[in-house]
């Protein structure tokens, strides 16, 4: 549990504050900026949570803010630490942007929200969608109080009764984010497969779904052989909406959908990906004056697939200056504020090549003490009309038992590039 | 003349700030409501910037009783922060918050309930006891949550008036209540309570209690599960069919969306695992793997304490997780903190399959910029080498590399690992004279200290080994005392294996120390050594020079009780740090007696 | 290309930090571009120099717009220069090889008709000279001390400070040319003169008497100052010119140190400041410390000094902590020359250890130290050591050293010595330095009358208590040297506790540490040597069987040090005619 | 040695401007101006104006919403560096006449330009109030002679 949580510009100076212990003096928040200094002296691994003289601090880093808890007891870490990050989250979705400004701007509905997120250093409710039943941004305008809705409590916490709607529909998103990285040599040294499937439900009142995926799990457990292709989930996450012993027992995914767009499930694969798009490149450096790429791009899935809004980031030297380049396809772009040249390719069909040179100039002078990590290649892409794992959306079953309405779900696939997706430079 | 420059230039930015407390006092007892309201909260804003507008007490209560909400919840916030400088005018409250507790609506009522119990003053607290009562049997779950807290909040206060009036078993008949988050606050305030007062019996879970806790676990809310799942960990059975029907109910969380959760039910698995068949263990091992590896994706604040909590249950089941290696791959633009863990991690997941692929991660590691980082994987490779036996040799090739690469802290430290692989091959002794050539640049004692080391144990070997050993005899006051603990023993075995001619350097070293040196610990040594070499000259040849065993391993492992007491407090603070709890927690002290218990 | 001001402008209404650092980084190209395009527009290179200081402000690097600023300040307009020369003064240090280039520039601009632009180069060469630049140039500056102009010939005596800095055997080029400055009428050559004789003193005191000489004309400035009405140049809230003021106050402390007939001249002059100066305000404060520093450091006459002392005692009761501190800090200098003086102070002081500003605590506790003596080492000691447990972590290290030395100076007997290092070792035994165990160690075993008394308490101690490192290590030694003697005596009583004392219960002590997370490297070290000799001071066989489990069990041990010594001990345990004997008490340390 | 560097740093922790006596690396000053400025920040108002970093000295005062501060050697006189550093600050004040935060954001090296006029080699090199603010108009004057001049040029090249 948490005594207290500050947010923090980035000098460390308190902006709000909420003690919901008493059993931490406020004033420990002012060692906290000597102490990330004192321990970034020590090393340059400077640890999320530390101890010192019986307080122990734990923060996130949002922007230009730390988000600090502060406790006395053993407590449960993680949870706090996911609790931060839940708070930056249910701020971020009222406000758009969390940043010192917005706090400033907005102290009293976060003071209101916070009382709401957490009592006594126990975290309560953190739905966003729930929370702004009741906690909204112009009460004085509302003619009546407003009241917890029964949501905040409920067994069904993430839906509330009484919806409706003239067309019943469902939109399901199977979203595939391939994450890579390849050695500066060409080989696959990892790569996995995170999948996600994203609903957007429209239905009145309180309905019931099901939903079939080409699981091998569980045609495997239902004794079926398995039609066409299945796929084997490595671990599957879901919204806090699905049954989950129901999913423990028979691999049946059933839940009452929260109203509107939400994650229902994530899952991940573990299996070797052969890379979507090849990247190959290779630099000479002529430090003082110039260096030059050369860059290789291929498409290595099938000839009827196209990848959209193909994006290489090549990392350039900080000091770089009057960039030149020469492409066949696409657009190039110098981005100083990434340190990088972008290569943008709008459509980029399957089993393609294509190649890009640059040249970018170095300064004579060089920098004295250069703090140069060495940053990879990074690819971005989307795919549609495909998933890599082949997964496949068999049914969603929906059910009103008191409305009994017809309805609509609609499926569409697309792989995209993860936040990973790496070639590590020679 | 300068003081009124001073006082004008000081003037020209500064926010004309004297009449300030007088301005917001005049709106809070304005007769207009809008400008009272915002009087509050320009109070409460002027207390956000960390000034003490404590002075407006009395007239900020004046706004308590209001039908507006919002400015409710600002006037009880003002009261919790400054109720302790006005303890006395807190009881000009009391009557709202009682009346407050009683309203139609439920959020009012909880609102007064949770802010009475925050106050903190003794004065309210003897007007608890009604409104508590009446709150902890609302007919809104809402209230009866917050009411639950409050109980705990009560308890901290005054722990006689919470069991004298009942309010215990009240909680303690919560976790019955049809209401899943009523529950779950029950469950954390028992065992707030259970912990601060054991002698309460507050809260011990049995059988009857368990079943009720994993009813309630699959309808609650996240946060809801994990204070579930944590006393569920705690329950202590001693029953094998009882800890499989935990564990199988308690494994759908893996499933969890949310990382503590599943943190949360990792633990109670790993609580009662221990009961089971051998098999049955292994099932439910092999399905943690996924999960714990999905973990280590999530933000990088929890992934640092899932992989501090994956490095514990590692040195429990070793096997846990022997496929996954390359999710531990850093990423480039990963925190250091990070970094350093998954190296570790990977280090416990090194095999005879996978040695190739991480050794190759490890050098580009070796080669970044961070030092820290740097010398973590140079060691990396060494604890590579020492603990798959095949791996050695490209180890070894791959630590010559880098010694090659001549940037300093690389080469030291890979002086101190050489030393470390030597002790486990000593067949390795070809890399000696290459050590050698960088002895000058040593200037790390740790470094210093092996490479002596080295010279010491292999002096028979290094032709030179006597110009060495006296090079950094002659600044022997100059060392810390680890490297002239060292400098003394490789002096002495210098001397017990090349006896011609080094008699005058063993000398040399223990007048020093005899003579010059403070340090009742390295003259111990040197006495005992003076005294052993003063004896027959064969036994003490056989006692210093006495075989070692090879050191197998060299990964840091916890001692045996704290691993298995961090594994009882995993995703806890006490798990992240590697320690016990008592380590950090209050004064820090313990004494020898203590740890007998 | 934006201008400055557009770029300032865009930088401010950057929302987020990656915002502002894409503003930053992209303007920060667009510079390194446009320098390569090679303007010979001055007014757009004007602009990117003055963009690129920006970004120096910022903590941007600049690197790349090096070679820009030396190409603007070698150009014949005089704005261009002025740009060229603080961007070179910014961007660049006396470690750059492409400083080399300007020299060339500097040396036509020194000789400039225009006193600005030789202005200009004598504020670079001040602050950024090199050697190699300070030989070069030398000549240019040593014509500048003498100039006719106070503009040039003040900054040039600054200038030759630095080449002097740079190249110490350039320093008689300049000496009599110093001289001649002492003497000036212009108050900022006179600073800056001051200034170069005060750092000429400093670097070489063979210098010091041929500027005795200038006492007397420096005690009448000092004078006129002091006793002239209003001149509104100079004056500072009716005090006139402060800063020159110091500047002598300061160069009069260098040339009465230890020597009696200069410090004769002074006596009236500093009386004189130290009782007409006002001391209401800042400004008259910061003379009077000055002139204090000087009473002090001088052999003023002891009249003098009680009022340098009383000043200082003021300071103490000032309202203003920035007057406090001084005074504080500055009493410290006094301690052992006028003892009696600063104790009066004492109460003061260590209320002072309670401020709540660190800067004043650190200063406090500082001259607490200085305070003790063998009348009041008792009293002050037992202050702090209460204060010990409350102080900052950043302390701590610091006071334990001190509390040892004075205990170690003025302990009125052994016991209390004693017992006040346990007290520091129970408080603090995480900070406690090598040097302070070694020193407890060596006290107790040159005490014999104490070793009961010591280990007793030590056995204590650790049974309560294993986390302070030190306590475990000096405990661990005592222990080990003396287990025989705490064995023999048995069950005592310590702080109305019973305590028992067996074999197993002494070799248990050690078992737990051993298994702790308190036992780092140096306490197992320790722990091994103690059970060793442990092991030939008691008698159980069941116990001393255990102890040598307990040395075998870290034969394995990843520590070199650790295992050498488990390999050795364990070996002995096989040779038990020798054991004995090498494990027999230890001679001991001379206590240094 | 006197004053070792000046940095005068907003509330916020902006540096606005940041000038050094000594030679350091850039990773060093980085390292100060962190490090220095989380210490001032940190302070109370009642404090003194004296903070102790590594082996120097730092004085330091706020003047409204810009921290001056000034590095400097332990044994120098810390009272009269305040007097220094408000000497700076009237300078400017009378320069920009009525001097705020802006002025020396956007007009930064003006501030220099003074400030070079009141120290060299981190001495004071001038006491006179009159004396600098003189020097500074004197070359103000020239550059705006030399830009009436340019103006003039660009507006008729062929002459």
């Amino acid at each position: 549990m948490a005594s207290a949580i500050f947010f923090l510009d980035l000098k460390g100076k308190p902006l709000l504050s909420r003690n919901y212990r008493g059993d931490v003096p406020m004033s420990a928040v002012d060692k906290f900026p000597i102490l990330l200094l004192d321990a970034e002296e020590e090393s340059s691994v400077v640890p999320p949570c530390f101890s010192h003289e019986g307080i122990n601090y734990l923060y996130i880093r949002h922007s230009n803010l730390y988000i600090l808890a502060l406790t006395k007891r053993n407590s449960n870490a993680a949870e706090i630490l996911l609790f931060l990050h839940k708070v930056v989250q249910v701020l971020t979705e009222y406000f758009k942007e969390l940043e010192e400004e917005s706090i400033r701007d907005n102290f009293v509905i976060i003071y209101e929200l916070l009382d709401e997120l957490m009592d006594f250093g126990y975290p309560q409710t953190t739905e966003t969608k729930i929370l702004k039943e009741y906690i909204t941004q112009q009460s004085h305008q509302l003619e009546v109080q407003p009241r917890p809705p029964i949501a905040v409590t409920n067994a069904v916490s993430w839906r509330s009764e009484g919806i409706r709607y003239r067309k019943n529909e469902v939109f399901l998103d199977v979203i595939e984010s391939v994450n890579l990285l390849v050695s500066s040599t060409g080989a696959v040294l990892r790569s996995e497969i995170l999948g996600s499937i994203k609903l957007k439900c429209y239905l009145s009142g309180m309905p019931e779904l099901r939903l079939g995926l080409n699981d091998r799990v569980m045609f495997e457990n239902s004794g079926r052989s398995s039609r066409g292709k299945s796929i084997e989930m490595e671990d599957v996450k879901f919204h806090q909406c699905v049954r989950l012993s129901r999913f423990e027992n028979d691999r049946t995914i059933s839940f009452i959908p929260p109203d509107g767009e939400f994650e229902l499930m994530s899952y991940r694969l573990n299996t070797q990906v052969k890379p979507l798009i090849w990247v190959d490149c290779a630099v000479q450096m002529h430090a003082g004056s110039r260096v030059e790429f050369a860059i290789n791009a291929r498409a290595q899935f099938k000839r009827r697939s196209t990848a959209n809004n193909v994006e290489i980031m090549i990392p350039v030297p900080d000091d770089a200056d009057t960039p030149k380049f020469r492409t066949t396809v696409g657009t190039v772009h110098y981005a100083p504020e990434k340190s990088a040249i972008v290569w943008k390719i709008k459509h980029f069909g399957g089993g393609k090549e294509f190649t890009m040179r640059a040249e970018l100039g170095l300064p004579s002078v060089k920098e004295t003490d250069p703090d140069r990590k060495k940053r990879p290649i990074s690819v971005k892409f989307e795919i549609p009309y495909f998933t890599t794992s082949g997964i496949q959306v068999r049914y969603l079953k929906i059910i009103e038992p008191k409305l009994q309405y017809p309805s609509l779900p609609w499926v569409r696939y697309i792989t995209q590039s993860g936040d990973d997706y790496t070639v590590r430079l020679p | 003349m300068q003081a009124s420059i001073e006082k004008r230039i000081r003037s020209v930015f500064q926010i004309p700030r004297k009449g300030e407390t007088y301005e917001l006092r005049s709106g809070l007892v304005s007769q207009y409501a809008y400008e009272r309201k915002d009087a509050i909260q320009r109070t409460i804003a002027a207390m956000t910037l960390g000034k003490d507008v404590s002075p407006l007490f009395p007239d900020v209560l004046k706004n308590i009783a209001t039908p507006d909400i919002e400015q409710k919840k600002l006037v009880y916030l003002y009261l919790m922060n400054y109720a302790k400088s006005h303890p006395d005018l807190c009881i000009l409250a009391v009557n709202t918050f009682v009346q407050d507790s009683e309203d139609s609506n439920p959020l009012v009522r909880a609102l007064a309930i949770r802010t009475m119990g925050c106050i903190r003053v003794d004065k309210i607290i003897d007007y608890m006891e009604e409104p508590l009562r009446k709150t902890l049997k609302d007919e809104s779950p809402y209230v009866r949550k917050t009411a639950a807290i409050c109980v705990a909040k009560l308890f901290d206060l005054n722990p006689t008036l919470v069991v004298e009036n009942g309010f215990l078993a009240t909680l303690q008949e919560m976790i019955g209540d049809a209401n899943p988050m009523v529950i779950a606050n029950a469950v954390s305030a028992l065992t707030e309570i259970q912990e601060a007062a054991p002698e309460t019996n507050a809260f011990v879970v049995n059988s009857e209690i368990l079943k009720k806790l994993l009813l309630a676990l699959n309808e609650c809310t996240e946060w809801g599960r994990i204070s579930i799942l944590t006393s569920i960990a705690d329950y202590r059975t001693t029953d094998g069919r009882e800890a499989e029907h935990i564990c199988e109910r308690v494994v759908p969380q893996f499933q969890h969306v949310n990382p503590s959760v599943v943190l949360a039910a990792v633990k109670t698995v790993l609580c009662h695992i221990h009961l089971l068949d051998p098999e049955t263990q292994k099932q439910y091992l092999d399905k943690m793997s996924p999960p714990l590896v999905t973990l280590a994706v999530s933000a990088p604040e929890v992934q640092y304490v899932a992989l501090r909590n994956i490095n514990i249950i590692l040195q429990k089941y070793p096997d846990i997780l022997s496929h996954q290696l390359r999710i531990f791959f850093c990423k480039y633009n990963d925190p250091l903190y990070l970094k350093v863990e998954k190296l570790d991690i990977m280090i416990r997941l090194a095999n005879l399959g996978n040695v190739d692929t991480l050794l190759s991660e490890l050098k580009e590691y070796a080669l970044e910029v961070d030092m820290d980082f740097v010398k973590r994987a140079v060691r990396a490779i060494a604890q590579c080498a020492i603990k798959i036996e095949s791996s050695a040799q490209r180890c070894v090739n791959v630590l010559l590399d880098l010694i090659n690469t001549k940037v300093n802290y690389v080469v030291q430290e890979a002086v101190i690992v050489m030393r470390d692989i030597l002790r486990r091959y000593p067949g390795y002794e070809g890399v000696i004279p290459t050590l050698c050539q960088g002895i000058d640049e040593l200037d790390e004692p740790e470094a210093r200290g092996a490479m002596i080391w080295i010279v010491g144990e292999y002096a028979d070997k290094i032709d030179n080994a006597d110009e060495i050993l006296s090079t950094f005899i002659d600044g022997f006051l100059d060392e810390t005392t680890q490297v002239q603990l060292q400098l003394l023993t490789a002096t002495v075995k210098l001397f017990l294996l090349k006896p011609q001619n080094t008699q005058p350097l063993v000398q040399k070293v223990l007048q020093t120390i005899a003579n010059e040196c403070d340090n009742a610990d390295l003259r111990d040594r040197a006495y005992i050594y003076w005294r052993l070499l003063s004896t027959n000259s064969q036994t003490t040849k056989e006692i210093i020079m006495s075989k070692k065993p090879p050191v197998k391993n060299v990964i840091q492992h916890l001692p045996g009780p704290v691993l298995e007491e961090l594994l009882r407090e995993l995703s806890t603070l006490a798990s992240v740090y590697h320690k016990p709890a008592e380590t950090f927690i209050g004064q820090g002290r313990f004494g020898a007696d203590a740890l007998q218990k | 290309m934006s201008s400055l001001k557009s770029f300032i402008k865009s930088v401010r209404a950057a929302k987020t930090m990656a915002d502002e650092r894409a503003v930053i980084q992209k303007e920060s190209a667009a510079i390194r571009t446009s320098f390569r395009e090679d303007f010979t527009d001055t007014h757009m290179r004007r602009q990117n120099i003055a963009k690129l200081l920006y970004l120096f402000t910022l903590g941007e690097r600049t690197h790349f717009g090096q070679i820009e600023c030396l190409k603007l300040l070698a150009t014949s307009k005089f704005s261009d220069k002025r740009l060229g020369y603080l961007g070179t003064m910014l961007l660049l240090d006396e470690n750059q090889e492409v400083l080399t280039l300007v020299t060339n520039s500097l040396k036509n601009d020194l000789n400039h008709p225009n006193q600005y632009v030789v202005g200009l180069a004598l504020c670079t060469l001040g602050n950024i000279a090199s050697q190699e630049m300070a030989r070069d140039l030398f000549t240019d500056v040593e014509k500048l001390v003498v100039t006719q102009n106070p503009y040039l010939r003040k900054k040039a005596a600054l200038c030759a400070m630095r080449i002097i800095r740079k190249v110490p055997e350039l320093q008689e080029r300049f000496v009599d040319k110093a001289k001649s400055l002492l003497g000036d009428h212009h108050h900022g050559v006179l600073i800056c003169g001051m200034t170069l004789v005060y750092d000429l003193c400093l670097e070489d005191a063979n210098l010091i008497p041929q500027f005795r000489q200038f006492i007397p004309s420096l005690i009448r400035q000092l004078k006129s100052l002091t006793t002239s009405g209003y001149a509104p140049e100079h004056d500072v809230a009716g005090v006139s010119d402060p800063f020159l003021q110091v500047k002598i106050l300061r160069l009069l402390r260098v040339l009465g140190r230890g020597d009696q007939s200069a410090t004769e001249q002074m006596n009236d002059i500093l009386a004189q400041i130290a009782t007409n100066t006002d001391s209401s305000k800042n400004v008259g404060n910061s003379i009077l410390y000055e002139a204090v520093l000087t009473i002090l450091d001088i052999d003023a006459d002891s009249g003098l000094r009680v009022l340098g002392i009383n000043i200082l005692g003021r300071f103490l009761g000032n309202k203003d902590n920035n007057v406090k501190y001084v005074g504080l800090n500055t009493l410290s200098k006094v301690v052992e020359l006028e003892p009696n003086a600063v104790q009066r102070h004492r109460n003061t002081i260590l209320e002072c250890l309670h401020d709540a500003d660190i800067s004043i605590r650190r200063r406090a506790l500082d001259l607490s130290f200085d305070l003790i003596n063998d009348q009041n080492v008792r009293v002050l000691v037992r202050e702090l050591l209460v204060f010990l447990e409350s102080a900052d972590t950043e302390f701590k290290a610091n006071m334990t050293v001190q509390i040892c030395i004075a205990a170690d100076k003025y302990a009125p007997n052994k016991r209390w010595h004693i017992d006040t290092v346990l007290r520091v070792l129970k408080l603090a035994g995480n900070y406690v330095s090598e040097q302070i165990i070694s020193q407890f160690i060596a006290l107790v075993s040159n005490t014999t009358s104490m070793h009961l008394y010591t280990v007793q308490k030590l056995y204590s101690l650790l049974r309560s208590d294993i986390t302070q490192e030190g306590l475990t290590l000096a405990g661990t030694w005592v222990i080990g040297e003396y287990g025989d003697e705490l064995l023999k005596a048995g069950a005592f009583e310590d702080e109305e506790t019973m305590l028992d004392v067996k074999e197993a219960d002494v070799v248990q002590i050690f078992d737990s540490i051993l298994h702790s997370t308190y036992a780092t490297q140096t306490v197992q070290e320790y722990v091994l040597d103690a059970l060793a000799k442990l092991s030939t001071r008691m008698s159980d066989p069941g116990q001393i069987e255990r102890i040598r489990r307990l040395i075998s069990s870290q034969t394995t041990a990843l520590d070199v040090e650790i295992q050498q010594r488990a390999v050795e001990y364990a070996a002995l345990f096989g040779h038990d005619d020798i054991r004995r004997g090498v494990l027999e008490k230890m001679p001991a340390a001379v206590i240094r | 040695m006197a004053v070792q560097y000046i940095i005068l740093l907003s509330r916020q922790g902006k540096v606005r401007l940041a000038k050094w006596f000594l030679t350091l690396s850039l990773k060093e000053k980085s390292k100060i101006v962190k490090d220095v400025s989380t210490l001032v920040l940190g302070r109370r108002t009642k404090m003194c104006n004296f903070l102790e970093y590594k082996e120097s000295k730092v004085v330091y005062r706020r003047y409204a919403s810009l921290f001056f501060i000034a590095g400097i050697d332990s044994s120098d006189n810390e009272l009269i560096t305040l007097e220094t550093i408000h000497r700076y600050v009237e300078q400017m004040d009378r320069y920009y006449g009525n001097v705020c935060e802006l002025d020396i954001i956007f007009n930064f090296q003006k501030a220099y330009y003074i400030l070079d006029e009141l120290l060299l080699a981190g001495e004071l090199q001038e006491s006179s109030k009159r004396d600098v603010l003189r020097r500074i108009s004197q070359q103000d004057a020239l550059e705006e002679a030399e830009g009436d001049e340019e103006k003039f040029s660009r507006l008729m090249p062929y002459i």
